[in-house]
């Protein structure tokens, strides 16, 4: 059972992802993608991984997509209202998708993981996942924190507004 | 609760990662420093940054003999990392030594551009040093994101800004191969343990020949091959080399090639000895697609920064010949290479980086005309690293390439050998041109905005000893090479 | 012999030399004297060395030093009999290439250090015995002469440096390969990776030896200008300035024949007595063809370019030969070949120093205006066409007999070849001297300088035309050890026509 | 195991029948005049001036860039608060290098003045 609902997620992945690129109002585009990492959170969640599903929802769905939507906002890039075609037309992939997802975590959240075929041997609950990130992977994390820091001051550097760069005109001229 | 800690205390073992650790903590105090300093004066910065390269370079010798095993295995400081972490450091070296003025004169005085350098070189040596494939990842990662920065370094100049975009988006999708190819080969071997990958897959010959362990094999080369600019991965190379600061492009072509190839070649002998021949087969034609592709777009350019960079892509092939050789003299062919490569192509830089103008529009061949009389010692200079570039005996070059072709033909591989040596024959007609309007044509403009800054006068000298030094006494270099290969 | 080391002296001399050229670059005339003292003092060297007795087999020094463990190539120089006269020949001319360039104007302290460095590196090639450095110092002396040529060249001086540069590298390129492949082999065989030349005179390279024979082959032929490699030879004479088109005639070309002689025939005696019938034929269609274009030749220097070319051909026949005659006659004949040519050069540039031309239509008449130099240009024109009693003769009569005893048909048709050298010559003689005298500026005759230059070179052809056992003293014991290793090419000789 | 899901289930349906619902039950009772005035934005009664989208400006974007690298700081700590107390003084010492070299990031950013608002 829980390989159907792997296959069900897996499609509505990829579909989101389709149409979030074909999509010419970069919202829209946004909250496909947005869908896609809800169904990728899921298939986390089936295959043993609970806290990369969450991490997957706190950090894309939730940090990096509010990021892309606040580009989109800066820049203005929304074209006009183009209502066109049907209103079923427009909407029907959305509720598609939704749907499925929202079933899926349903079905997940009842029906017992292990039973069906496909699921996975072993489940990483959060405290065994800490564990070993933080005990054989140390130096990853460490590593890890190197690479936030200098994404911090490159994001820093990169991105300093007009404002900023002003004041430290001194400092580049 | 006790045993715990104590099992915790033992598998850490800070001298496994001292050299890179050093680097981080010499970064961050400069990136500290540079806040709390007046806008704009950068000198101090550098000369921190040489310090802390010094000092890590004391440190790193340590680790010379008396190998370091630490973090469960993820990371072990042995000749191998310790030879290339020689390398990263020569090359952050040479390269900090002459950006100052440099930074100076584009008018980019920027204080966080050396913790940059020094994070990318520590990225850099986590790499060589990393036997996990995790570690391997997370080392290129740092590698590559302060790259990006640093590529898109001079914000107002539209060649920069593509340079850095380029290379971020290509870099993000290669890596992305990367992370596939680690996933299944994880998924074939139950382990990111490059060593116990190799044990796995020698324990279960069955696996090697099913197309998740290939595939994974494949995915990976190509997040290297992108990063040492092989053949079909090379596009982003002659933009991105054009548009970053000289400098930068400087370290780019030695210091992440050198350490892409540390890590390819830890995964691909220690890790996937078993699918020698597959690999072997697939980097054959890529030497030799590389090699012909470098040297023949390079005959067509005339910005010089760009004919470095389609060399580059060339020394990337040669290079490649020597891990196809996959024999003992191959292998340290490539590190004694590496390290040949380093000194002459950031000497090639350095006088790139004297010689231009502002803006640096003059760094073409034309822009050269009679600069061998006008400027005799950056003439001289720059002749000694065309001839090693182009393989002359006496330069490091020469060595280099007569270690590697050793090696190719010594497993056999005479026809690659055969098709290195055409190529650079090929290469000498590039790197030849250079000299003739260096020495042969007379000059048009006097050269008055060549100034000899003293930081970049010093890494050309040191480079030019490097050269000579590899060149007619490789010796010593080449015996520490042979003890450096596991 | 004494501890002082010699040999390696030869070499260190020049490279000091250029090195305080460099250093006094301000002032020329500083740089010139020491450039003449540095060379007089490695012809003094050698003229010592030439006075003494070579060891039972045959090395008159050797030295041997570490150079890199890891890979068993040693800091190896020896001398015997063959490069003995090499080495005289090179200090020789390098002292009459500081003459006749002594009022060097442009960059002169830049051209002397040039000189020098090429001396280093043409003296390396002759005395080394180790493969590898053999063939450092066989790419080293290519620099210096490619900036000779590029800077102080006139005409189309860049196209000839970089060809002549790209010709000969890519050549020597593959030799490299055979080198290396030869390395391996031995070291796969015998356990111990060397390129000392005497441990790898014994590997038997079994199916391989052809094509190692054949990279070694391609570097040393093109450098001899054998005729289908010779293309850069012309460029490269008509543009290089006095001092380089005599050291590329006189030494640069030797280097060529001296390669073959030292390694590729020792090294592979099989492969190379199978060669020989094709290099005779090289060597005659050389001598025919270039003493062909010579004729028809309008600039004096291109002329002389060609007829190098022929005369290398007559060596290359003795080589094919491969007897003990012939193969002593090339030898002479190379000494001979580098006297007459290089004074011819030196002649030629001076001739252009003072009419600003060297096309024979526009010259003539030289005896009226300037008899010194007519009767020195009669004299070594005269010597090049091997006039019996000359230089060159007694080198062409030693490799036609050597031929005749192993190959009748191919010295019949050397000794036609005779004739046409002398049919180009004279014509340039003609020409040159005795046509009706355009108008225009009287030209002056030598300086005295020019003439001290010329004095050596007369003296030595007459030498060695009259008494040349003085120097083939020195190479019969070489000769002979030579013929001993490469047994098959004695054999070789059946019943060929 | 599912047990523990439970709540968050709860929270899951309430949420959605409460946000789902009010629209649904709003579109289907309410009886439909559309009208101009009706039908523009609510500003609590003052008339509207220009669009809704207008430009943000650039500092928004540092803030959204810092926040995803605070962000991902804040999610290692999770498993690494549940985990706490088994990893010992080893995980805290760990913890503690990861929190410094962020808060080195920290104050770089703080002192180039990314912070400061108008």
């Amino acid at each position: 059972m829980t390989a159907a609902i792997f296959y069900i997620l897996s499609a509505a992945a990829l579909l989101a992802t389709l149409m979030a690129i074909t999509r010419k109002n970069p919202v829209h585009a946004v909250i496909y993608l947005v869908h896609a990492f809800f169904a990728l959170a899921l298939i986390f969640f089936i295959l043993g991984a609970p806290l990369v599903a969450a991490w997957e929802v706190i950090i894309y769905a939730g940090a990096i997509m509010v990021l892309f939507l606040f580009i989109i906002m800066m820049l203005e890039l929304t074209p006009g209202e183009a209502a066109r075609g049907p209103g079923w037309q427009r909407w029907a992939p959305v509720i598609l998708l939704s749907g499925s997802i929202v079933v899926c975590t349903l079905l997940l959240m009842t029906a017992e993981p292990q039973a069906g075929p496909g699921g996975p041997n072993f489940y990483a609950s959060p405290r065994d996942f800490g564990y070993g990130l933080f005990k054989e992977y140390a130096l990853a994390v460490e590593i890890v924190s190197f690479q936030l820091l200098f994404a911090a001051v490159g994001a820093f550097y990169v991105g300093r507004g007009e404002r900023t760069r002003r004041r430290a005109r001194g400092d580049e001229r | 609760m006790e045993n715990l800690v104590q099992l915790a205390m033992q598998n850490v073992n800070f001298a496994a990662i001292m050299p890179s650790l050093v680097l981080c903590c010499f970064g961050m105090a400069i990136l500290l420093i540079n806040v709390f300093m007046p806008r704009g004066k950068t000198t101090s910065a550098s000369l921190i940054s040489i310090i802390a390269l010094l000092v890590t370079a004391v440190v790193s010798l340590q680790g010379w003999n008396n190998p370091q095993f630490g973090f469960a295995g993820h990371v072990a400081l042995d000749n191998f990392a310790t030879f290339f972490n020689m390398t990263f450091l020569l090359a952050a070296g040479l390269t900090i030594l002459m950006s100052d003025d440099y930074l100076r004169r584009e008018g980019y005085p920027i204080g966080e551009y050396y913790p940059l350098i020094l994070f990318s070189t520590a990225g850099a040596m986590w790499m060589a040093s990393g036997t996990d494939l995790m570690t391997i990842f997370l080392g290129l990662e740092v590698l590559s994101i302060s790259l990006y920065i640093l590529a898109g370094m001079f914000r107002h100049q539209l060649q920069s800004n593509e340079a850095g975009l380029k290379y971020f988006l290509l870099g993000a999708f290669s890596t992305g191969f990367l992370l596939y190819g680690i996933a299944l080969l994880y998924g074939v071997a139950g382990t990111t343990n490059v060593a116990d990958i190799g044990l796995y897959l020698s324990a279960h010959p069955a696996m090697i020949g099913n197309p998740m362990t290939v595939a994974g094999m494949l995915l990976m080369s190509i997040g290297f091959l992108f990063k040492i600019a092989a053949a079909p991965f090379h596009m982003w190379t002659p933009d991105v080399y054009q548009g970053a600061p000289t400098p930068v492009t400087a370290f780019m072509s030695a210091g992440p090639k050198a350490a892409a190839f540390a890590a390819l070649m830890r995964i691909f002998i220690l890790g996937l000895a078993g699918l020698q021949s597959e690999w072997t087969s697939l980097l054959w034609g890529l030497a030799i697609l590389t090699m012909i592709i470098g040297n023949v777009t390079a005959i067509y350019q005339t910005n010089l920064k760009r004919m470095l960079a389609y060399s580059s892509i060339a020394h990337a092939g040669y290079a490649l010949v020597g891990l196809v050789a996959a024999n003992a003299v191959g292998v340290s062919g490539i590190l004694f290479y590496m390290l040949a490569y380093t000194f002459m192509n950031l000497g090639a830089f350095a006088v790139l980086v004297l010689a231009g103008k502002k803006g640096e529009e003059n760094l073409t061949l034309e822009g050269f005309s009679g600069f061998g009389f006008k400027r005799p010692f950056l003439g001289v200079a720059m002749t000694i690293f065309l001839l090693s570039l182009m393989g002359i005996p006496p330069t490091a070059g020469f060595a280099g390439k007569f270690y590697i072709f050793a090696g190719a033909i010594k497993s056999g591989y005479i026809w690659l050998a055969i098709i290195g040596v055409l190529n650079s024959a090929v290469s000498l007609y590039y790197y030849l041109r250079v000299i003739v309007y260096m020495y042969f044509k007379d000059p048009q403009e006097d050269y008055s905005w060549v100034s000899m800054h003293t930081g970049a006068v010093v890494s050309i000298v040191i480079a030019i000893v490097g050269v000579l030094y590899l060149g007619i006494i490789p010796g010593k270099i080449m015996e520490m090479a042979k003890l450096a290969i596991f | 012999m004494t501890s002082f080391p010699v040999l390696t002296s030869l070499l260190l001399l020049p490279l000091a030399g250029t090195g305080l050229c460099l250093l006094f670059r301000r002032k020329p005339d500083l740089c010139r004297a020491l450039t003449l003292a540095t060379t007089l003092v490695m012809l003094a060297l050698c003229a010592w060395v030439f006075c003494q007795q070579p060891d039972a087999a045959g090395w008159y020094l050797r030295e041997d030093y570490p150079w890199i463990e890891r890979l068993g190539a040693r800091f190896t120089l020896a001398m015997d009999g063959l490069s003995l006269l090499m080495v005289v020949l090179t200090a020789f001319l390098q002292v009459i290439a500081v003459l006749i360039s002594w009022h060097q104007k442009k960059h002169p302290a830049f051209f002397y250090a040039l000189l020098l460095l090429m001396e280093a590196g043409i003296l390396g090639v002759f005395l080394a015995s180790d493969l590898l450095l053999f063939y450092l110092f066989w790419e080293v002396m290519l620099i210096p002469m490619f900036f000779l040529i590029g800077i102080w060249g006139h005409g189309r001086r860049v196209y000839a440096a970089v060809k002549f540069f790209l010709f000969t590298l890519a050549g020597s390129l593959l030799m490299l390969l055979a080198i290396i492949g030869l390395y391996l082999l031995h070291g796969k065989q015998t356990g111990d990776y060397s390129f000392a030349l005497e441990a790898l005179k014994h590997t038997d390279c079994g199916a391989w030896e052809p094509w190692l024979y054949a990279g070694f082959m391609l570097g040393f032929l093109v450098k001899v200008p054998v005729v289908p490699l010779h293309t850069w030879l012309p460029d490269a004479h008509t543009v290089a300035p006095a001092a380089g088109s005599l050291d590329l005639a006189g030494l640069l070309l030797k280097t060529g024949v001296f390669g073959i002689l030292r390694f590729a025939f020792p090294l592979f005696p099989q492969s190379a007595a199978a060669s020989l019938p094709l290099l005779a034929f090289l060597a005659l269609v050389g001598l025919f063809y270039a003493a062909w274009c010579a004729y028809i030749q309008g600039d004096v220097k291109r002329l002389i370019a060609y007829s190098s070319v022929s005369h290398l051909g007559v060596i290359m026949l003795g080589l094919a030969a491969a007897n003990v005659l012939a193969l002593e006659g090339a030898i002479l004949l190379m000494l001979c070949h580098g006297l007459t040519t290089g004074a011819l050069f030196a002649l030629v540039s001076m001739l252009r120093r003072r009419t600003g031309t060297r096309e024979l239509a526009k010259l003539g008449g030289m005896w009226q205006e300037a008899p010194i130099f007519s009767c020195f240009f009669l004299f070594f024109a005269l010597a090049s066409l091997g006039l019996p009693g000359l230089a060159n003769f007694s080198g062409e009569i030693l490799v036609f007999a050597g031929t005749f005893q192993v190959r009748p048909l191919w010295g019949a048709l050397a000794v036609v070849g005779v004739v046409f050298a002398a049919a180009y010559i004279l014509r340039m003689v003609q020409e040159l001297l005795w046509g009706e005298r355009p108008a225009g500026r009287p030209w002056p005759d030598l300086t005295t300088l020019e003439v001290v230059a010329l004095a050596p070179l007369v003296f030595f052809t007459l030498w060695l035309g009259l008494y040349p056992e003085t120097f083939l003293a020195h190479l019969h014991l070489p000769v002979k050890i030579l013929l001993e290793q490469a047994a098959p090419l004695v054999a070789a000789h059946g019943g060929l026509p | 195991m599912l047990d523990s899901y439970l709540p968050i289930i709860v929270l899951i349906v309430i949420a959605l029948a409460f946000a789902v619902g009010t629209i649904v039950m709003s579109h289907l009772i309410g009886h439909r005049k559309p009208s101009a005035v009706k039908l523009a934005p609510y500003e609590c009664g003052m008339p509207l001036v220009g669009s809704a989208r207008e430009r943000l400006s650039i500092k928004f974007y540092i803030i959204a860039m810092l926040f995803i690298v605070f962000d991902i700081e804040a999610v290692f700590l999770y498993p690494w608060a549940v985990v706490f107390k088994r990893l010992g003084m080893f995980g805290f010492a760990e913890m503690g290098v990861f929190i410094f070299i962020l808060l080195v990031g920290y104050v770089y950013v703080w002192k180039k003045g990314a912070l400061e608002w108008e």
